[in-house]
């Protein structure tokens, strides 16, 4: 096992290597021109030359890729071009925010989504199920920002009961203020964990060994929990490493509708004000925040599946 | 020999509106101690007998009619936790894949304990120990760190031998084997053929053998149920069986499998296929594949008639 | 609780009824009521969405200063915006830009996608290697995101747009490709084939595509509502297709701005991207039960 | 059956075949051993015989024949066909020789494209390999159906219309579309129920005799391998143990495997069940990744000495056809 996870190391090695290097070109090979776009349409040609030269977009692209590489390594994104704050500061400031919102969502997910999912499949292909397995279908068909709007419409607006905006003060606050953004982010996952669960334990439920099991003469409710679930679950856990980008996605703009900070507002806002090295260092730190969660679930899953262990 | 099993006019099928008949009339016996063989091709209703006796038939399966008793205890209107307490403890069964058939996340130790947990009173050392004394009994080498180990980490021999072994950790009175060896090769088949034998006699413990293979059956079995298209077609001692087969399929069976010692120039041929549940010929199932078949054949279904003490034949032209 | 079914083995085979032997997807996927809704609720869209100019009642950018803000009335059966303009107008032509953008991207992906991971998985060993880690990294990037930084960098357009989703998609494209290759260069008529002289070609065209051509129909169902999604996601930040075009997405930013004093602005273009898009996951999902029962529930 | 087999051209020569499989297991997924599928085998098949292959799951018997063919490629060795060394040609003149060598597979699901017609499936040999008008290839199609037992009328059906038994037959159908010398049978009747399997295995026996086909027959069942065969070679974890005509194999095995693997065999006879000597092995085959040093069978060998766990036996000639690779006939 041992083994499998110094592999599994090297090889995401690599991965995050090509997918900096593919953020790198794919922002630099495209049409158009950063500087000009930063500036504005009202710029002058010698304004934006001169924001060319202090961005080093005039240096040869080589050159710009090994420049960028190198301070890459020593943990150094560049500086805000508005604020002159260096962007990884910046970053980390905010992490902990989208990192909890992050965090809360999934835990929504997995409680509103495996249960359900379990009851669906133990009632397969009855009404229950079909009208669960259609829920979830909208649920994976809606996009976050149109739910976070609809959340704050109905629970906000309306009924008034939680804040729309903002993350408050103190853990209560905070708890009370998280609750609608985490729901949203919670609530798509939970369609697409229900979905598997369902599917994983439909599987699971006609694999011979089940039947092995029923023939010992152990207790129906002993077959579900103990041989049918441990073996549903355990790929399950898998998918939110799958659906990690879909999450961030997801964080990046439930942070706008709620106005909470995060990296996802931090990103948002340097949008409005053309704030290139702030962008370029979000869409990296996320990319490499996606690299190390499905880095760790592949190895979690090596830890509790024992067909890899032995290996 | 007293009767232990006795299965009366059992009938079983598909779903509720357009019925299909899987099992129809199905009749016989097990008696204490002996070897009982169900052969036939796929498609014969041979594992579907098997798992009606099991309660353990597939939901959209359903016995529409007739008695499974168990020392006199009628099985098929128990409910399936009642069935819980015969599973594994009076009746247990063994299936064609070992590798799929153990539970790939679980402990082979605790897959024996399970058994023992639910169906005795034991203490965790005295399931332990059991569980040790078991896997010595499937001729298992080193049970004890056997215990600790995964499905996957054994050979496919070994793993059919860890079902055994839970099998009879409750010494149960019937043991199922649905087709115990068909997965296996055949240095390992012989191993385990010999194995099943050897329990049977030293627990003195029925055993209901499925298998499509006529060489299983002489080698392992007392007497043998031979099956065609959900119907009993011929039973018969062993002996008897393979010395004069009266029905016709038994008989092309028989000739139609080469056999080890003597290669014949040309093998005898059953033509056609096993007829689907859906379209089931008129008369006799088997008279569109019978070179013997006469009009009344294809007219009327013959019954299962009573030969003499110990063979019964389903067929209008017995080969007497 | 219920008892789930057992699987039968050998003991009876499944034999399709004899008329729906010529295609029996088709005649699988028509008994899936909910999905065959679906498909006449796409097919209305897209007739609708091309005859737009005929069917909608007003001109989508005829602001009418005097007219804001108005609530459902026999004149303007879904009201009107911040501008006046009549709100079904312009969730009409908003279908355009959202079927536009995801046919196309779809398309693109797929071409690219599909021949990229038939290539990977037919031929393994190191070209498979290196497209796989490409998607891999690709895969790794939030597409949102990345979304945001290109279409900053090089102006929100149309083109730019479709391009980024288009890379989203790929990976995913992709990956079905390459698995469903490799189960079907292992079958045995394919090393029958190889063995009577056929060259790769043929064996691809032949042999390969037909049989995973379905799977490749069910994600490019599944991936038209991701790229609807992701447009709808982009040019409600603002970055997406500029106004004054209608998009369903910058029709929803529109009506959040204003979501205090008319609510029903950001729900109605909601609910359409909503019905678009279950439409297409209903449709994808009752063609992958119609093509394969088990792997449904593969998922 | 063939006909006598005295002076018979040698159809395929294999000269010390080895198909070995890289093990991935390194840190970088670099390789860290071998498994030696095929490892040294050499026999000759001669025109007109059925040649046979037998062994356990594991030993190596489908690659062999994989092997010849190349659609496994082997790490080493000399497949000589009517002269020409297959291992050697270029993807054209490959191309040219595989017509003469054709396949038919076990698993009759999946050996047939499910997309295609029967027709389709038929002609298809027809059309990669010779100039035909579409008239004459309809004829040739339907011939070949005749040859197997089915009809015209199933022309325009699909593979899943058709039962197992069926199924084979239209693959030994698509196999005898180019006229072949030599077909390779993967363990043809092992998937099917004892009826159909005579069926088929007779028509296999009719069309050897009617079309002067050779044979490779891969199974592991050892009564249809005595049925069928005219020479046989046991093999065990990548080696030939044993090699002969089918009378010397069933009636005087020498090597110990060989004599295990034929008392193994359950006879469906109850008179002979207490009568038989049976040899049942202990243990399990060991895994081909890492076979026991020596011989490869002394871990089970009842005849177990010491050299056996060192020297892997040379072949002893037991007659021109028989021989042997083990220490016991040594001296």
């Amino acid at each position: 096992m041992f083994k499998y996870i110094i592999r599994r190391l090297l090889v995401a090695i690599p991965t995050l290597f090509l997918t900096i290097t593919l953020i790198f070109f794919g922002l630099r090979v495209l049409p158009g021109d950063p500087a000009a776009a930063m500036l504005g349409d009202n710029a002058t040609e010698s304004a934006v030359e001169a924001l060319r030269e202090k961005m080093g977009l005039n240096e040869p692209l080589w050159k710009q890729y090994v420049d960028y590489l190198g301070s890459l390594l020593q943990g150094d994104l560049g500086y805000s071009f508005i604020s002159n704050a260096s962007v990884s500061s910046q970053l980390f400031s905010v992490f902990p925010d989208t990192l909890k919102l992050t965090l809360a969502g999934i835990f929504f997910g997995c409680l509103i989504g495996m249960p359900l999912g379990i009851f669906s499949a133990l009632r397969q292909n009855t009404k229950t199920d079909g009208f669960l397995r259609f829920i979830s279908m909208i649920g994976v068909s809606i996009p976050p920002f149109l739910l976070g709007i609809y959340m704050i419409l109905i629970f906000s607006l309306k009924l008034n009961l939680f804040p729309s905006n903002g993350t408050g003060q103190g853990f209560i606050d905070e708890l009370h203020h998280l609750f609608l953004p985490a729901l949203t982010i919670g609530l798509i996952l939970s369609a697409t964990i229900m979905r598997y669960t369902r599917s994983s334990m439909l599987d699971e439920i006609n694999q011979d060994y089940i039947r092995t099991a029923r023939a010992k003469g152990i207790p129906e409710r002993i077959v579900v929990y103990k041989h049918v679930l441990r073996n549903t679950l355990i790929p399950v856990i898998t998918i939110i490493g799958v659906q990690m980008t879909g999450l961030l996605s997801g964080a990046v703009i439930t942070e706008a509708i709620f106005s909470r900070p995060g990296l996802g507002s931090l990103a948002l806002g340097a949008i409005t004000t053309r704030d290139f090295p702030v962008l370029q260092g979000a869409l990296i730190l996320f990319s490499v925040a996606v690299v190390a969660v499905n880095l760790l679930v592949d190895i979690s899953y090596s830890i509790i599946n024992p067909k890899i262990r032995a290996k | 020999m007293t009767t232990l099993l006795e299965v009366k006019n059992l009938n079983a099928g598909l779903g509720e509106g357009d019925y299909r008949s899987l099992l129809d009339q199905i009749n016989f016996t097990v008696k204490k101690g002996e070897a009982i063989a169900v052969v036939g091709e796929s498609g014969c209703g041979k594992s579907m007998t098997a798992l009606s006796i099991m309660g353990l038939l597939p939901r959209n399966i359903k016995i529409k009619s007739g008695e499974i008793k168990l020392e006199g205890v009628e099985l098929t209107s128990k409910s399936q936790k009642e069935m819980n307490e015969i599973r594994g403890k009076e009746i247990a069964m063994i299936f064609q894949e070992p590798l799929t058939s153990l539970n790939p996340s679980f402990t082979i130790g605790n897959q024996i304990a399970e058994v023992l947990k639910y169906h005795t009173d034991y203490t965790a050392e005295q399931i332990k120990e059991k569980s040790i004394e078991v896997l010595k009994q499937v001729n298992m080498p080193d049970p004890e760190e056997k215990l600790k180990a995964y499905p996957h980490e054994l050979s496919g021999g070994m793993r059919q031998r860890v079902m055994i072994a839970m099998a009879l950790a409750c010494h149960p009175k019937i043991l199922i084997a649905d087709e115990p060896t068909t997965a296996l090769d055949v240095t390992i088949q012989a191993q385990i053929l010999e194995l099943i034998t050897e329990l049977q006699n030293k627990f003195n413990m029925s055993i209901i053998m499925i298998t499509h293979d006529l060489g299983v059956v002489a080698e392992t079995c007392q007497r043998a149920i031979v099956m065609y298209a959900g119907q009993i077609v011929e039973e018969s001692s062993v002996e008897e069986l393979f010395e004069k087969p009266l029905h016709p399929y038994t008989r092309g069976l028989m000739l139609s499998a080469p056999r080890l010692g003597n290669p014949k120039e040309k093998l005898h041929v059953i033509e056609g296929t096993v007829p689907d549940p859906d379209d089931m010929p008129k008369g006799c199932r088997f008279s569109p594949r019978c070179e013997f078949a006469t009009e009344k054949c294809f007219a009327e279904e013959p019954p299962l008639e009573q030969v003499d003490k110990s063979r019964r034949v389903r067929c209008w032209h017995k080969l007497l | 609780m219920a008892e789930p079914a057992i699987q039968i083995p050998n003991e009876q085979t499944e034999r399709k009824k004899k008329e729906n032997v010529r295609s029996p997807e088709w005649a699988a996927f028509k008994k899936n009521k909910l999905g065959m809704a679906a498909l006449w609720v796409l097919i209305a869209i897209t007739l609708i969405a091309i005859a737009a100019p005929l069917i909608a009642p007003y001109d989508p950018y005829a602001q009418n200063v005097a007219n804001r803000m108005q609530g459902p009335s026999a004149a303007h059966w879904l009201g009107t915006d911040s501008y006046g303009r009549d709100t079904l107008s312009r969730i009409i032509y908003g279908s355009r830009t959202s079927l536009l953008v995801g046919v196309v991207s779809v398309a693109l992906s797929g071409i690219i996608g599909f021949a990229a991971g038939i290539i990977a998985g037919y031929k393994g060993g190191k070209i498979d290697d290196v497209i796989m880690r490409v998607l891999e990294s690709i895969q790794s990037i939030p597409l949102l995101l990345l979304g945001l930084m290109v279409l900053v960098a090089a102006g929100s357009n149309l083109v730019t747009l479709i391009l980024v989703i288009t890379v989203g998609l790929l990976p995913s494209c992709a990956r079905i490709a390459r698995g469903t290759t490799i189960d079907i260069k292992e079958k045995e008529f394919v090393k029958a084939a190889i063995s009577m002289g056929s060259s790769t070609t043929r064996i691809l065209f032949h042999h390969i595509l037909p049989n995973i051509m379905s799977s490749l129909l069910v994600i490019s169902a599944l991936h038209m509502t991701s790229a609807i999604m992701v447009e709808a996601s982009l040019s409600f930040l603002g970055i997406g297709v500029q106004p004054p075009t209608p998009t369903w997405g910058n029709m929803i930013q529109d009506g959040f701005k204003y979501v205090t004093l008319n609510p029903t602005l950001a729900v109605y273009p909601g609910i359409a991207l909503i019905i678009v898009s279950v439409s297409f996951n209903l449709v994808g999902d009752a063609l992958r039960d119609a093509l394969d029962p088990h792997l449904s529930r593969k998922r | 059956m063939a006909q006598t087999l005295v002076e018979q051209e040698d159809l395929l020569v294999v000269k010390d075949l080895k198909t070995h499989y890289p093990i991935r297991n390194g840190l970088l997924g670099g390789q860290t051993g071998s498994i030696k599928a095929v490892d040294g085998v050499s026999f000759t098949v001669k025109k007109g015989e059925t040649f046979s292959i037998v062994g356990e799951s594991g030993c190596g018997k489908s690659t062999v024949g994989m092997s010849i063919l190349r659609l496994t490629e082997p790490t080493s060795g000399e497949v000589i066909f009517n002269d020409k060394n297959v291992l050697e040609k270029n993807k054209h003149e490959l191309k040219a020789i595989r017509r003469d060598m054709q396949v038919i597979f076990q698993d009759t699901y999946s050996s047939l494209n499910p997309k295609h017609t029967i027709k389709k499936i038929l002609s298809e040999p027809l059309v990669i390999n010779r100039k035909m008008t579409k008239e004459k290839r309809e004829e040739r199609v339907i011939e070949l159906l005749r040859l197997v037992g089915l009809g015209p009328h199933h022309l325009n059906r699909f593979p899943h219309e058709f039962s197992g038994g069926q199924r084979q037959r239209i693959g030994i159908a698509r196999a005898l579309a180019l006229n072949p010398k030599l077909i390779i049978c993967d363990e043809p009747v092992s998937a099917l129920d004892v009826s159909i399997q005579s069926q088929i295995l007779n028509l296999l026996e009719d069309l050897q005799q009617k079309l002067k086909l050779t044979y490779i027959f891969i199974s592991h069942d050892l009564s249809v391998v005595e049925h069928i065969s005219d020479r046989v070679a046991v093999m065990y974890l990548g080696k030939i143990v044993e090699m002969g005509k089918r009378e010397e194999i069933f009636n005087h095995p020498q090597h110990p495997y060989t004599k295990a693997l034929l008392s193994s065999v359950p006879i469906a006879d109850p008179k002979l069940k207490n009568k038989r000597e049976r040899i049942i092995l202990k243990g399990d085959v060991p895994s081909p990744k890492n076979p026991p040093k020596g011989c490869h069978f002394h871990a089970r060998c009842p005849f177990k000495m010491e050299k056996c766990e060192e020297a892997y036996p040379s072949y002893v000639h037991v007659s021109s056809e028989h021989r042997v690779a083990c220490h016991l006939l040594d001296s």
